[in-house]
């Protein structure tokens, strides 16, 4: 270690902020682009499970409050892109990224929703899972990150409680309804349980990023404790966690539950996944046919900057 | 025609006006141009979804036959529906949306103003919330099409299509009928004629800084005032009343 | 599984396949690129649709609890579906339907050739029909396939990539289940998976033709025939039910 | 006159038929390239209205009986152009013809279908008067034209019962659907009698076409006709007539009737009707969107051409 990353994580240790302009490990800046990138695209393609049901949501409220909470996500990609682009990078850059693939999102957003249950679960599950990843990194040691995260969380679980609201409605309601709910739970549960990523023994990068505090808690850690709250949550709705094994073990003081497929997971990751294509496609498509929007807006902006200028100077 | 016949009628026009017009904005729910227009635009959409349950409350109320907003939303067939027949044209693309949002909003905020003012208190009250809204969304829809309109070769022709397009759906907001008579009789609502003057200077503005041409045509398309729509609004129903039609008596 | 629960889950399969796809060429009708294939799409619906009658008039048959084709078709939610997913992916452009169409009538002329020996005479009545049909529509979307693969340089771009995309979709049409076995020990139904080595043949002759290369990847998406679909299904159903879902109860 | 002229007239008053080999006057040719152009467009055009219910047929036999007939428009499309190409022009000239406004196609199907029973309406009234203008046509004088009206009569009657039926379900059917039904008759009644063309004292062409046997009857005739044949249909079915004026003239032995609006008539040609915009719009997105396809299928048919040329050349 070099005198500097001494000083670096003597910083860490100390539980200080890490700021744009302070000196910081290439390794570091370059974990932190992946890994915020990675959470802003996923807001970003986030929007697209959810937008699914926009125009077919059952009531007018259902419809406001969805419309809502897609547009919180897309504001948390715009906090989460500009806490990358203190870090020397731009938003075209990492738009670039994730559409040539290169970058990642979460990939629980590869599976379709196909019943409004699913937006249901998606609060409850999906949002649940978020937050339990998030929560710790409001304490993340990179400044912008946290800031970034704090304002997210806060809104998160209140998309957390929504969700988990249809979800008490579709299972207090007619067969049909509580069918829909139990099949959503079934579809959901697993890739919820993959957003967590793969056990900390596969993973490389986990023990570098926890010295960073650029990950706090272990992905076992958080998968378990994810668990531990959502089954009471899942008894109250009446409705059953598709895992035969799932149990609780007094000694641990925890739920013994089986491990996602993690083939699947790989699978998803190399763009298997049910909606991997229809999800870049959308992306690729809303960027390239808005091509000519942004060209316009920006030789308008600079048309007017031009015109301004000429008449400061006229005004001279 | 009672008042209170005029009053259902005109609240559904404002009504369903706002919620197809807003359906089809949330319909580029997460396909806009940048994320700044995915937020606005579901800002709108969630503005005019607002403004839908507000005017189709009060309709169901002065109809007095128990129908909610969600009844009147959800289960009427298009020929029931009195939106104006501009709110359901097809957004194609990024600029045409736009162009229809600032010739409907351009509209919108002169037929709200004039309703704060209304001798029915109800109506009052939800065009004082309403105008807000209305006004920041003009704002927003006149700068897109003004950079839009002055901006390159190809958005600027795109923009005078989309005006070209769009026009002859203008003149609908602005012919009055039976229900608008008894209304302006009343000092409940405005006669829409009257709000032409100051929509034409506000589009004349507007287009004016946006280098476009205002088409001289007169000709308007009429019929979403009394129910005559276009061929799109039936599929745009098939989407957006599907689970209350599948699942009837559901409660979600 | 019983040898009816089998049966009726095959008889939904073949019969929600044909009625799903019939109905995405349906969206082609007035647009093709040629009048000629105006008629032709026309008619490869029309056989499908055909089909679709036979196949959910057999299902609710061998289900008797007094379900026609029409209630299997109109009444049920995506989730009871049990079409092939090929079915439902959007149609794109005309390369891309066609390609569609094409990897599904190789499988469909196997199939339907299996089945008109099938030791349930109903379904071998039904497949002798379809098979017929299934042929005509083969032979005309392998033309396509060919005639636009070896075309233009933007035609056979346009067909690799439809090709690429549909590619992962065909795997489903040869994977067996618990129906397949029950079926196939009744000499009802060929096991899926026994049609692949002539599908393979076939395609690959016809790419081979079309100058396009067959993608490596054996990845192939499952669920359609347990229910399990796209995002487009839902949307598909909601136009397509919308009349009987608006309307409970009434004849048309 | 001239002695040609003299003896093509002859020729068309002893009933004999014109074949494309024969010659012609410049005006008749002309004629009879815009009348045939012009049906075949409004076949293909009017695949446009009805197409709009495929997707949303009530019922899987509704859904094959519509996909046939719309089948059917498209086979009378092509049968007329390959009439019209006798006369010396080709497809795609007629198509350009359409798309840039040149030529038209009926206004009826300027007309929205906008519930099911339009389906109906469109093939009892629109069919129905269709005939009315056809059948005199299977005796025009030009051999190609009236062999094509020969088949194309056949289907339309056909099609003209099918829609009748539709409409005699709905009139018998719920409230909802004999609104619907009532609702149609309403909207293409005066449609349907604009179909036959203004007055003959206002048409200009009238004269010389009907002494070409280009056109049979007057506009007003079939006009009479059709209301004579359709009063009682309609009573038959229980609708009502959207005319107050409409009754029997027991003198004239014909039903009294309301013209249509002209003024409307003009407008919708002049390109105001309710569709006019999106027909004129999906037919052009057609016809752009399909030039790779025809591109695509062009340019390989000549490399066959020139495989098998190569081919035979090698075997000789």
């Amino acid at each position: 270690m070099t005198p500097e990353e001494r000083h670096f994580q003597d910083r860490i240790d100390a539980g200080e902020k890490i700021e744009p302009k302070d000196w910081m490990p290439e390794g570091y800046r370059k974990t932190l682009i992946r890994q915020i990138g990675q959470h802003a695209h996923s807001e970003i393609v986030g929007q697209l499970p959810e937008g699914n049901w926009i125009t077919r949501a059952p009531t007018l409220q259902r419809k406001a409050i969805l419309l809502a909470k897609v547009q919180d996500e897309a504001g948390h990609g715009l906090y989460l892109y500009c806490a990358a682009e203190t870090l020397g990078v731009s938003r075209d850059w990492l738009t670039e990224q994730l559409l040539s693939g290169k970058m990642k999102y979460s990939s629980i957003f590869n599976y379709p929703t196909l019943t409004w249950a699913d937006i249901g679960a998606i609060g409850w599950l999906v949002d649940g899972a978020a937050i339990m990843n998030q929560v710790p990194l409001q304490r993340t040691s990179y400044g912008p990150y946290a800031r970034a995260m704090i304002r997210i969380c806060k809104e998160e679980s209140f998309h957390q409680r929504q969700g988990y609201d249809i979800m008490l409605k579709m299972a207090r309601g007619t067969p049909e309804q509580r069918r829909m709910a139990q099949d959503a739970l079934n579809r959901f549960w697993y890739p919820a349980l993959m957003m967590f990523g793969p056990s900390d023994k596969e993973s490389v990068h986990s023990a570098q990023s926890m010295a960073w505090k650029i990950k706090i808690n272990t992905n076992d850690e958080l998968r378990q404790k994810f668990v531990d709250q959502t089954v009471p949550q899942a008894e109250y709705l009446g409705l059953t966690i598709p895992d035969p094994d799932l149990k609780w073990n007094e000694e641990r003081g925890h739920y013994d539950f089986t491990q996602p497929d993690w083939n699947e997971f790989y699978e998803v990751l190399r763009g298997n996944g049910p909606c991997n294509a229809d999800r870049m496609e959308a992306r690729r498509r809303a960027w390239e046919e808005g091509a000519w929007v942004r060209e316009g807006l920006m030789a308008h902006a600079e048309k007017r900057r031009a015109r301004r200028a000429a008449a400061a100077q006229a005004a001279e | 025609m009672t008042r209170d016949e005029a009053l259902f009628e005109f609240a559904l026009r404002m009504g369903d006006t706002a919620l197809i017009l807003g359906h089809r904005i949330s319909e580029w729910c997460g396909h806009a141009p940048v994320i700044e227009e995915d937020i606005a635009l579901a800002n709108i959409a969630l503005d005019l979804i607002g403004q839908t349950q507000m005017w189709l409350g009060l309709a169901g109320e002065v109809e007095g036959r128990g129908r909610s907003a969600d009844d009147l939303a959800y289960l009427r067939d298009a020929w029931d529906f009195r939106n104006l027949l501009i709110a359901e044209r097809p957004n194609r693309d990024f600029g045409h949306t736009y162009m229809r949002q600032f010739l409907h909003d351009a509209y919108a905020v002169e037929m709200l103003g004039e309703l704060t003012g209304s001798a029915e208190e109800r109506v009052a009250a939800i065009a004082a919330k309403a105008l807000k809204e209305a006004q920041y969304h003009l704002e927003k829809s006149s700068e897109i099409v003004i950079g839009l309109g002055d901006g390159t070769e190809e958005s600027h022709a795109r923009m005078q299509d989309a005006l070209e397009r769009l026009w002859p759906y203008t003149g609908e907001m602005f012919a009055d009928d039976a229900v608008d008579e008894t209304l302006a009789a009343e000092s409940i609502a405005p006669k829409p004629s009257s709000l032409r003057p100051a929509w034409d200077a506000r589009v004349n503005a507007v287009l004016g800084e946006a280098t476009l041409t205002r088409p001289e045509s007169g000709f308007a398309h009429l019929g979403g005032k009394t129910g005559r729509h276009t061929e799109h609004l039936g599929h745009l129903l098939a989407e957006m009343q599907w689970l209350q039609r599948a699942y009837p008596g559901a409660t979600w």
